[in-house]
């Protein structure tokens, strides 16, 4: 039929477009067999790898929750003046391109007096995995910040004020309330900071450095063993985050709405 | 008793000017006013979420301006019902009771929640989850656990306004019963008359962000003290009445009259009569309709094609005419005439 | 008063955070003094830098709205089977760390047919530019989709049914109606895109490789200083990035609601 | 004239059953239907923009159903009135003229748009955006872009539903004048039997994806086939007639009988009474009611509560009265009564 003429060829880009990605992830599975892409995973480096990027992600995205929430939550509810620029001054990490970031970070723990006041007090963050932790952190608050401030904005200030009313003090009400109701925003929000987080590469790169088996995360390992040569290890860690990706884009489907904030 | 003195607060765009309000000890207030008048804020003021930005509130004399919500012995009830999602209806119902001073067990907590429940008539939807619940049966679970406390003052923010017609008036009754029986201290905002009419010891009127007039219902009814008083209040014939059912129909006593609805409820009620709805004849009329009165026409009002009188019988009825009807029937200040409206154009509201 | 502790550890938590990501961004841009920052921006290799970026990132940017269009077009107004699934790879590119897509692209363009056909006829995608734009596309394509799609379901489609009962061929009903209407949101992803192209580290370094003055843009002469030990160098790279972040955040912030989608 | 043969369309969980038309040149047909009785979807279909999943239609005696919109010679105004945000009154006007096979130069595209926007009275609005007009300009700049291609059918879905009451009746005098001007077989989809039975030659009633019942507004007011017709479109008194200005009042001719109405009108017009607003009894009424006549019961109808009578006049009256009156009465099937109204009751709605 004539009229679809339109309908088809719009369709027909789609499905290119659908082709092409769907390739790029399976040049990357299928270009070595199973047992070895197996053998490559179990290997000591890249057990390594998935350790080192779950536990850091992982508190990487607690540490991005814990701050998030006062925050956003002083973003969402209250106003004061000179609201509008701090509100730009957080978004800020989001437009950053991470390597950016990741040298701000270098410099603030490598060059000046609080970073060495931290270092001398045991906390090194240059070239060592607390400082794989604070890349991730730099380079994801923003986007928790967004999730969580859009969550709390969407939830009616009047249950605070009922609770309130109800004998609890203002943390009370927003222990009682707001928070239970911001679970779904929470949850969301943590899928994607733990997932950004595993795959960060340029920030880390920057501050924790490259360094086989002590700063090796997924990314890292990923390019220490394409710069070596080591194609088969390199495609086993990239095996594992694409797996992350997909159970990531399963999970954030799966809580709809809030999806639409990334 | 709650004293309101000389209350300002700008919020936005919007501003509360200078706000007198006194309200005595189990008083059944409300505050009247259309949608953006500032009625929210100011009980939300008196709920302490918001200070204000000079004045002070007393509470049974003592200034709590800077105290906290839970400080101020009051409980809240909004239009939006704004019951707690992550909890069952027994919890809602409950939630003040742990943060009371009296440190009750969970027995005598439960025993308290069945109580209240009993009295609301919720008793059969404790373990019910709040979104399966009517707008009605919300409301009820609302004003259950704002009256668990007992609370020194009660303030409802337009709590009948999100129900449908059937449901408000049952729960308008349910207020007037529930403070008939604990004489709580209540505030309602409203911007139904007819509401504020059927529930309040006394009213005052808000407009603007500033009190226009307070007085008894009646008051405020017969003598607005302003055009904008006298137009929110002044368009309907509204009377309270004692009604029994007889032979299928309401019959209403309304200051030794009887007057006859086609609706059916008995005991206190206040009824409404639409002005166009009554007709007017020099002579007595025999027809379907069920009543009629003799009254002597005590005030005329001209309108652009309209003519609008007071008509005395013992009951003020307002009645609207075109102006040739006027014209036609001769009528004037102390004209003697006969009213007569139909049973269903009796309207009981409460 | 006391009723505010919550209220001020919450803003305290607030400001302390804003405090930390503006030093990060001010100890990039005073670590030098800002003679030799500007020595150092108008170096050869800053120049290249800021060239080979602007350009390869503004043609990247137009191949994201070209395939957009149509696509989340697609997306948005037709229903399909399979719909559910094709989302699901249209969207994994946004879950995907760069790195990994940079990888796959490699495998495509490096030791496939399709790759190598392409290369006979002359479009190299390994180590060229032509590489970088390609990365570029790969990783940004999906939040160009996201945009354009919610942009597209936000236009009453009775537009177009007018348009088409006047006359129009539904191509034309589209170009006339639909189009001109996606204007703010083509321009708010089109920031995006570009912003992230830009900025876009991981997959260039994969697909493209660093190589200086050949495929270096901004990120990489960051990364190629850096190795080398030419902070200066490095910091005025991260300061462009920096300026066009800001340029960026202002520019969205313009657009409003659309931002929300980021 | 349009043919619709035995279409059917599942579209989510809508379905449309089998559905008959046929609308014979010039005609203003309306299809009649509560909200989400699938009347849109019919009409987007007639329009080409979705296809049947069975079923023919025929425009003129030539088969559509495989056309695109562009090739189908019919125009759609919509009830958001969907102006093209993009483009001024006279752009929006003269879109579709760019389309015809006509090739009209600039100038005479120029002035058909002065023409039709002379028609509808927007002449003064050709250079502002859709944005600052009001309802009732968008509507008709909607509906002269519409007419401007001179369709050989004119669907309208819901044409005055988004206007205020006051636009809504002058737009509907527009769209009766603009019908009698052009004669351009016009299918009009409305919830508003107010609406169809002062426009339409024919209705269609449609409810739940189906055809109940075709006619002209009479018949289908005087003899519906089912319980949901009957409801849907018996609850007022509707009457045609023609309206001259005396005294201020509109007196009304309908049937040889005079009606007075307080609102001002003049020509051809419909009257609306409710039935709970007359008046009965069985001698006549001397009372500031503009509105009396003798009728004789031709039907009544018990309800729950209360009682329906049909009192023919020569108008076929309906009136609501409580039980009790009409015990009271002792009325039945051919009494004679007298029926009163006043003039403020009387309804011109077109």
């Amino acid at each position: 039929m004539q009229r679809n003429g339109f309908k088809y060829a719009n369709l027909f880009l789609m499905l290119l477009l659908t082709l092409f990605i769907f390739t790029l992830i399976l040049e990357i599975i299928t270009h070595t067999d199973p047992v070895s892409l197996i053998t490559n995973i179990i290997s000591p480096e890249i057990q390594f790898a998935i350790r080192l990027s779950l536990l850091t992600s992982v508190i990487s995205t607690f540490m991005c929750i814990l701050i998030a929430i006062p925050v956003s939550y002083s973003l969402a509810r209250y106003d004061f003046h000179g609201k509008a620029i701090i509100n730009t001054v957080l978004d800020l990490p989001m437009a950053l391109p991470p390597i950016v970031a990741g040298l701000g970070l270098l410099l603030i723990f490598g060059t000046t007096g609080v970073g060495s006041f931290l270092a001398d007090a045991g906390l090194k963050f240059v070239f060592t995995v607390p400082g794989i932790i604070m890349a991730q952190f730099a380079v994801n608050i923003s986007l928790m910040l967004r999730i969580m401030r859009s969550t709390f904005e969407g939830i009616n200030p009047r249950y605070e004020h009922v609770a309130q009313t109800l004998g609890c003090t203002p943390f009370q009400a927003f222990i009682r309330t707001t928070l239970p109701l911001s679970k779904n925003g929470m949850i969301a929000g943590s899928v994607i900071t733990w997932s950004r987080g595993i795959g960060e590469f340029g920030a880390v790169l920057m501050l924790a450095g490259a360094t086989r088996m002590k700063t090796e995360t997924l990314p890292i390992a990923l390019y220490l063993n394409m710069s070596s040569g080591e194609l088969d290890l390199a495609i086993a860690a990239a095996t594992i985050l694409i797996l992350i990706s997909g159970i990531t884009l399963y999970l954030f489907e799966r809580k709809g709405g809030v999806a639409k904030l990334y | 008793m709650i004293e309101v003195s000389d209350i300002s607060k700008t919020l936005g765009d919007f501003e509360l000017e200078r706000i007198n309000l006194s309200v005595n000890e189990g008083e059944y207030f409300c505050i009247l006013g259309p949608t953006g008048s500032g009625k929210t804020i100011l009980l939300e003021m008196i709920a302490g979420i918001y200070n204000p930005d000079i004045g002070s509130i007393l509470i049974n004399n003592f200034d709590v301006s800077s105290l906290l919500p839970k400080d101020r012995h009051i409980s809240m009830v909004y239009q939006d019902f704004m019951l707690f999602p992550n909890m069952n209806v027994r919890e809602n119902i409950g939630f003040g009771l742990k943060y009371t001073d009296l440190k009750l067990d969970k027995v005598s907590i439960n025993s308290k929640i069945e109580e209240t429940a009993e009295m609301l008539g919720i008793s059969n939807l404790l373990d019910r989850h709040p979104s399966t619940l009517s707008g009605g049966e919300k409301q009820r679970t609302a004003i259950a656990r704002a009256i668990i406390t007992e609370p020194a003052l009660l303030l409802l923010d337009e709590p009948l306004s999100a129900l449908d017609s059937g449901t408000k008036g049952r729960l308008r009754q349910e207020l007037l019963r529930i403070h008939q029986l604990k004489k709580t201290t209540t505030i309602h905002v409203t911007h139904s008359f007819e509401e504020a009419f059927t529930l309040a010891d006394r009213i005052a009127i808000m407009h603007g962000g500033k009190i226009h007039q307070v007085g008894t219902p009646d008051e405020v009814f017969r003598k607005p003290n302003s055009k904008f008083v006298a137009d929110f209040v002044g368009v309907e014939n509204l009377f309270h009445g004692t009604s029994v059912i007889f032979n299928d129909l309401s019959e209403i006593k309304v200051n030794g009259h009887t007057i006859i609805s086609s609706t059916r409820r008995e005991g206190d009620v206040v009824i409404s009569i639409r002005p166009e709805d009554i007709l007017l004849s020099k002579d007595p009329i025999d027809s379907s309709a069920r009543n009629s009165f003799t009254g002597v026409v005590s005030d005329v009002i001209r309108m652009k094609s309209t003519v609008k009188l007071v008509i005395d019988t013992g009951i003020p009825f307002r009645v609207v005419l075109t102006k040739r009807a006027y014209d036609d029937m001769g009528l004037s200040c102390g004209s003697e005439v006969y009213l007569t409206f139909k049973a269903s154009a009796t309207h009981l509201i409460c």
